[in-house]
């Protein structure tokens, strides 16, 4: 597979902090992805993977620190902003309107209108258009099986978990940020995802993905970070590092391979 | 046509023809209280005599347009006659004119209806003696105070005729007395808020000697105001009776006086202008009733002319019992 | 106990027509009136404003806002309508009372995100003001309104027999009822309603969906001012005040949660419609206003009661 | 965006007096009788009842059951006892009409349940039948209440100079803010009221907590009524019946939400003094009810806006 | 490690059907498990796995079907049923009352009483004594790091499916049902609960386990049943299959090793 413009930052974290009242969950976060570039990001529960995401789709406003998107400094201050600036986010609680049907979900925000100019204007829905897109989409994902019409809260736990990958990756964002994709779902359906995974950053798109099954980061990622207690204790490459280098990072151990000073040579 | 007067009576024979006419009749009233209660059962006491059917009766909750609702309702009905007291006479004037079209004689209490010819939309008005209740009440207070002293007035401050011209006689009425003088006066929008404002008013002025209400329910909330903060002699003066406020008044509590009209009266008196419109008769423009002014002494007797029935037992009893107490006095 | 689908259902109004027949036999026994297409005219015509007033806390509570200051509105757009009519006509006067309830709305809802406070608490301060705004613009008096086109337009006239309240009734149920069916505002309001932080998290901009809920809100609680006004050719301070608990229960029967991101236009139409019938029905029947409340009562738990059987089933 | 916790929290009392002391200045500008120990007193005395009410709807709240009859109950439970009280004496009037209102609470709660339709809907058709209840029972007529040991238990009167009626409040203020947050049950009812299929799935017996919400909410607006019925000295039919949207009003104030599963008794009991404070200082201060209503409107805002921005940071 | 009385049938499902409205999701349950076993119900998302734990919760009623708990029929028409049944669940949303406490939530329905007599009857919590006893559970499982008085929205998605884990477990039950227990937990906390599932087991505990994880589930359980589009198409033990044949089941296919006939001797 060719990776294309490498050297590109997508994105770029540094010393993020977050506070909430008076726990400091994060305690500085630093790493950067590349275009194209499909990064982990590792920790135990509770190191505060979630709350960093939160941070860049703009549902969390940092307390300090900087993100920059493609170089330049942004405060990502709303989901709208996130989305804006060409991130997209499969959110760990999934994020869906569990009342609205399935299309309705996928195309939240996203609405196919009406092409007659005047009903378009009018925010007229195309509800045709929006089920054929929706159906392709789904199987692509190994969803055919998923009723359309239905209210997501009677979906199965991994079927919604499709749903919410599909909305996410059908954004056409340049950075892609996946927290836990795949915990509910299937062999086939895993796999399906992993194969979807690699086509998008192969055609540039860059990947965070968070992930507690480190078979799978191994197979797919090219780097990964780890945080232990809301910092970030090492950004290695994957294929430098065994699966228990990394486990023993993630429990704060430090690892004869890598030492954790190594990944402040990430940092510019 | 255009007369007034103070009484109106059917002939055996016109009875008769009520009879044979086998008229129907709706009463849509303004909203409901003992008062209103009153003069609807002499309504229809004096409905039955005349073998005249009701049919339907509505209130309004005081919103107009609830009673334009209701009259519009009562066209279903094509009553013959219809009794019933305006809440706003401007926005339920069309939904009179569509009653009357279809053929019903229309009979007013206390408020006209501005455009309406006498004969033609409507029968007659039956009516209090607004000027004389207001000042009967002035009288009142004066005997209350001996001539001299402070008053407070807690009036109901809302567009409604009959209550706002009682309360503005009593207030020309009252300077009369040179001695008396109004030293607070409070508006109230709903008859609950008049604890509220009592209790207000006795703290801003604890010398106040007595005070008018509106009428005999917002008096309620007065004499509990009163009763709480202590103010044991200072008198209230209203209007209507009410059994409540007649305790206290039996038991030598804060109420004084009141000044009563004749609700059963008025009801009866509508019913039969109504039966003689039906028929085709001659009817007043306006019949007035006439009120009694009413005290500690006179209670029982007042009660009867008003309501036509026998006075509550726990009235009774009250009164019987301060007898007792008044014979050594 | 799994929460419906947020979408507009229209297969319950089978069920409405059902216990509309049921309380309809109830009073065939005792008034033949009752049947007449006068009465059936009358009904429509008393409804009208309220059910556009439930239509507009319909649209707030699409979006999870409650709206209590519809009332107050109602009566303030009649009374400025009113007022205006003879300098300005019919066209200013109606812009005008239109606009004003829009940007009411458009207020309450800027201020209670902008506080962060609910919406309960900011309409109910927003209707206290209007109550007492109205009773001074009006000096407690009513207001006449002899306008021939407002009353044309607004009032209890008929175009080709059908009356023109009716066509107002028909006319804002069916665009309501397309915004939340074919519309993308209906789907954000009912996203928003259903699920702020989900909808926000998709990018919808919650702040100004809720806006454009109580702006739409006042704008047709504002018409339903005009709708009365033009009915009793008169405005007066206390217009709409005491109809918001028919509103409620008409929603609510309606099958509309409070809890928002759910609506039924025509449910909440039949709603208004069966409290209508009912109030009509019980006056008919020649009952005392005492024994109509208590029948009220028992036959509204009974219908709703039936509805909801049928509805499970 | 996220929720807060369902405990209940004491903390927000600052903030609360905060916004008195901030409506107190308002008013001492206008009026020095404001200040004086009989008005305060007077305060509290006439926003007893309220409060007893307030507290019984936060209770119903608390399991997500809305109970809009409250106020009906008041006027039945004031007018049972008032009825009784001749004849059978303060005892038995005061339990049966305790009782009563624990029963209407449960039968609604059944009902609510067993029709699966909303509480709110039960209620209001509760609602509207015994006010037309009471106004047949009545006759509406007030009925006099001339029993010295139930106006000495529930009326306007004093123990060692603190009127009885603040001593209601508190008692029952404080048994329910225990129950909420030391006994079982508070636990069960905030559980069913926050999440009902969670807490069903927890194994809470979530119909038996809603029936005994509902029943406690009719067993204290009775209650209420009773100190209505004690302090007026008398009972009429329209006892409570328009302060519910001032019950309302004063819980969204305290903080508690009407979609369930979180409580604020203390909050309550300030949102209803904060009303009652309002109103008073407003008549001292002698404006015409106009302005009066206007100002409580803006004030309201102003208030609440300041109590939230407060309790944020 | 000992299983005791492997032969006694704790719990056994025969030929259960659920429809909703008209969509057939069960379509022909059976399964017996013993005391003391794990037992695994495998299929693919959407299979029926979640409804079928439903039915054995009390959350749904089974259209048709039977349910022996211990050799008796019984109709679960409750949670509160179950529970008095001696089922106890995880479910896969976890269930919990996001706004209620960690403490709260895992005492809901089981507080601890105060010890005076008179407080007890009254229902007076001993909150005391549930914190010291939350936090011993949490220490258990790899919780230690979770704020007791925290409402459970503000934990981390593992930190949730923890809480839920331990509430479950602590019921004391004999039949303890978990859907995807560890779809959101780190391997370390994993590897615990893989630990307590064992040890509950050799306790005499029945264990149903779902899971889309199969090497956990070779590594833990005794037999496979694997559901495919709402019916039993194999009840194996795991011994006797590879994760391939088992894939291959849950896919509908039919494999060489196993027959689909061969669980209908499990059948009565
Ligand atoms: N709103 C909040 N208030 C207080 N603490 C919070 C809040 N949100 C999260 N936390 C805390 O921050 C920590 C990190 O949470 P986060 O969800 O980021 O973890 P995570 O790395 O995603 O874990 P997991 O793998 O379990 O999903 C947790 O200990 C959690 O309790
Ligand atoms: N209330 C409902 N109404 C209609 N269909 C439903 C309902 N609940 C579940 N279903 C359907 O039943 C099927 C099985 O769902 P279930 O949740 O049991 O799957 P599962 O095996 O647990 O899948 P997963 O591994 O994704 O959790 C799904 O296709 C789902 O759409
Ligand atoms: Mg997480
Ligand atoms: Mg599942």
């Amino acid at each position: 597979m060719i990776r294309t413009a490498l050297d590109q930052i997508a994105l770029q974290v540094v010393d993020l902090h977050k506070y909430f009242e008076d726990s400091h969950v994060l305690r500085g976060i630093s790493f950067t992805a590349n275009r194209g570039e499909v990064v982990a990001l590792l920790g135990d529960n509770g190191a505060g993977k979630s709350t960093l995401v939160n941070c860049l789709a703009g549902k969390l406003l940092p307390t300090r620190g900087e993100i920059l998107i493609n170089g330049t400094k942004q405060v990502i201050n709303s989901p709208i902003k996130a989305q804006n600036l060409g991130i997209s986010v499969v959110y760990q609680d999934l994020a869906l309107i569990k009342e609205m049907s399935v299309v309705e979900n996928l195309f939240l925000n996203r609405e196919i209108m009406h092409s007659n100019t005047l009903l378009n204007r009018l925010g007229w829905l195309d509800k045709k258009a929006m089920e054929m897109r929706a159906n392709k989409l789904l199987r692509r994902l190994g969803g055919e099986g998923i009723e359309l019409q239905l209210p997501v809260s009677m979906l199965s736990g991994g079927q919604q978990q499709i749903v919410a990958l599909i909305r996410a990756v059908n954004a056409g964002a340049n950075i892609i940020v996946m927290d836990e994709p795949t915990a509910a779902l299937g062999s086939e359906q895993c796999n399906q995802v992993i194969r979807l995974i690699r086509l998008l950053s192969s055609q540039g798109a860059t990947i965070v993905l968070i992930s507690h099954n480190l078979g799978q980061v191994a197979k797919l990622c090219d780097r990964a970070v780890v945080l232990y207690q809301g910092q970030t204790v090492a950004d290695i490459a994957v294929k430098e590092v065994t699966q228990l280098e990394l486990l023993a990072l993630m429990s704060g151990k430090q690892c004869d391979g890598v030492s954790a000073n190594q990944f402040s040579e990430y940092k510019s | 046509l255009g007369h007034s007067s103070t009484t109106y009576t059917l002939t055996p024979e016109q009875s008769a023809n009520v009879q044979g006419a086998r008229l129907s009749a709706a009463m849509a009233w303004h909203g409901s209280s003992p008062w209103i209660s009153a003069v609807t059962k002499g309504a229809k006491a004096e409905f039955k005599r005349l073998g005249i059917n009701v049919i339907a009766v509505t209130e309004a909750h005081y919103d107009p347009a609830k009673q334009v609702s209701d009259l519009e309702t009562l066209t279903a009905l094509k009553p013959d006659i219809l009794l019933s007291l305006s809440v706003d006479s401007l926005s339920t004037k069309p939904s009179y004119l569509q009653l009357i079209k279809s053929g019903t004689k229309l009979v007013l209490l206390s408020n006209p209806i501005s455009g309406f010819s006498h004969g033609a939309d409507f029968a007659g008005i039956v009516k209090d003696d607004v000027k004389g209740m207001g000042e009967a009440a002035a009288q009142l207070v004066a005997k209350a105070l001996f001539d001299k002293g402070r008053v407070g007035v807690i009036y109901h401050e809302a567009n409604y005729p009959i209550t706002n011209h009682r309360d503005s006689a009593f207030r020309k009425a009252l300077k009369r007395f040179p001695d008396i003088k109004i030293v607070s006066e409070k508006g109230f929008v709903k008859k609950n808020q008049t604890a509220q404002l009592a209790a207000a008013m006795m703290i801003q002025h604890h010398d106040i000697d007595a005070i008018y209400v509106s009428w005999d329910a917002a008096a309620e909330g007065v004499i509990e105001a009163l009763r709480i903060s202590g103010h044991k002699d200072t008198k209230v003066i209203t209007h209507d009776l009410g059994v409540n406020n007649l305790i206290d008044m039996a038991l030598g509590g804060n109420m004084f006086g009141t000044v009563s009209d004749r609700p059963n009266e008025m009801g009866k008196l509508m019913a039969r202008i109504g039966a003689g419109a039906a028929i085709g008769l001659d009817t007043p423009l306006y019949t007035q009733v006439h009120f009694n002014t009413v005290t500690r002494e006179n209670i029982a007797a007042s009660w009867q002319i008003a309501f036509a029935t026998e006075l509550p037992k726990l009235l009774q009893q009250v009164l019987k019992q301060s007898e007792q107490v008044k014979v050594p006095e | 106990m799994m929460k419906l689908s947020a979408q507009v259902t229209a297969n319950t109004l089978v069920y409405y027509t059902f216990v509309l027949t049921v309380v309809v036999f109830t009073f065939v026994l005792h008034s033949s009136a009752f049947f007449s297409v006068e009465n059936w005219l009358n009904i429509v015509r008393q409804t009208a404003p309220i059910v556009v007033m439930a239509i507009a806390l319909n649209v707030a509570l699409s979006a999870g806002q409650l709206d209590l200051s519809i009332g107050a509105v109602v009566a303030l757009s009649g009374l400025i309508a009113a007022l205006l009519l003879p300098e300005y006509g019919v066209v200013i006067a109606s812009v005008v009372a239109l606009s004003l309830g829009g940007a009411i709305g458009a207020f309450n809802g800027y201020l209670s995100l902008r506080l962060a406070v609910p919406s309960l608490i900011i309409t109910l301060g927003t209707m206290v003001f209007l109550n007492g705004f109205v009773r001074y613009l009006s000096g407690l008096e009513s207001i006449p309104i002899l306008n021939k086109p407002f009353l044309a337009l607004f009032g209890g006239g008929s175009i080709w027999g059908v009356p023109t309240l009716l066509l107002w009734v028909l006319g804002i149920a069916v665009s309501v009822y397309c915004v939340f069916n074919y519309v993308q505002l209906g789907r954000h309001l009912l996203a928003t309603g259903a699920n702020v932080t989900a909808a926000r998290a998709m990018g919808v901009n919650t702040i100004k969906v809720r806006i454009i809920a109580m702006s739409l809100s006042g704008f047709l609680a504002a018409l339903a001012g005009l709708l009365y006004a033009g009915r009793m050719q008169s405005a007066r301070y206390t217009l709409g005040e005491s109809e918001l608990i028919t509103v409620l229960a008409a929603i609510a029967i309606g099958g509309c949660s409070l809890l928002g991101g759910k609506v039924s236009i025509w449910g909440t139409v039949l709603g208004v419609w069966l409290i209508g019938i009912l109030n009509n029905g019980l006056i008919l029947s020649g009952f005392s206003s005492d024994v109509q409340m208590m029948m009220k009562g028992v036959i509204l738990i009974v219908a709703v009661g039936i509805t909801f059987r049928a509805r499970k089933q």
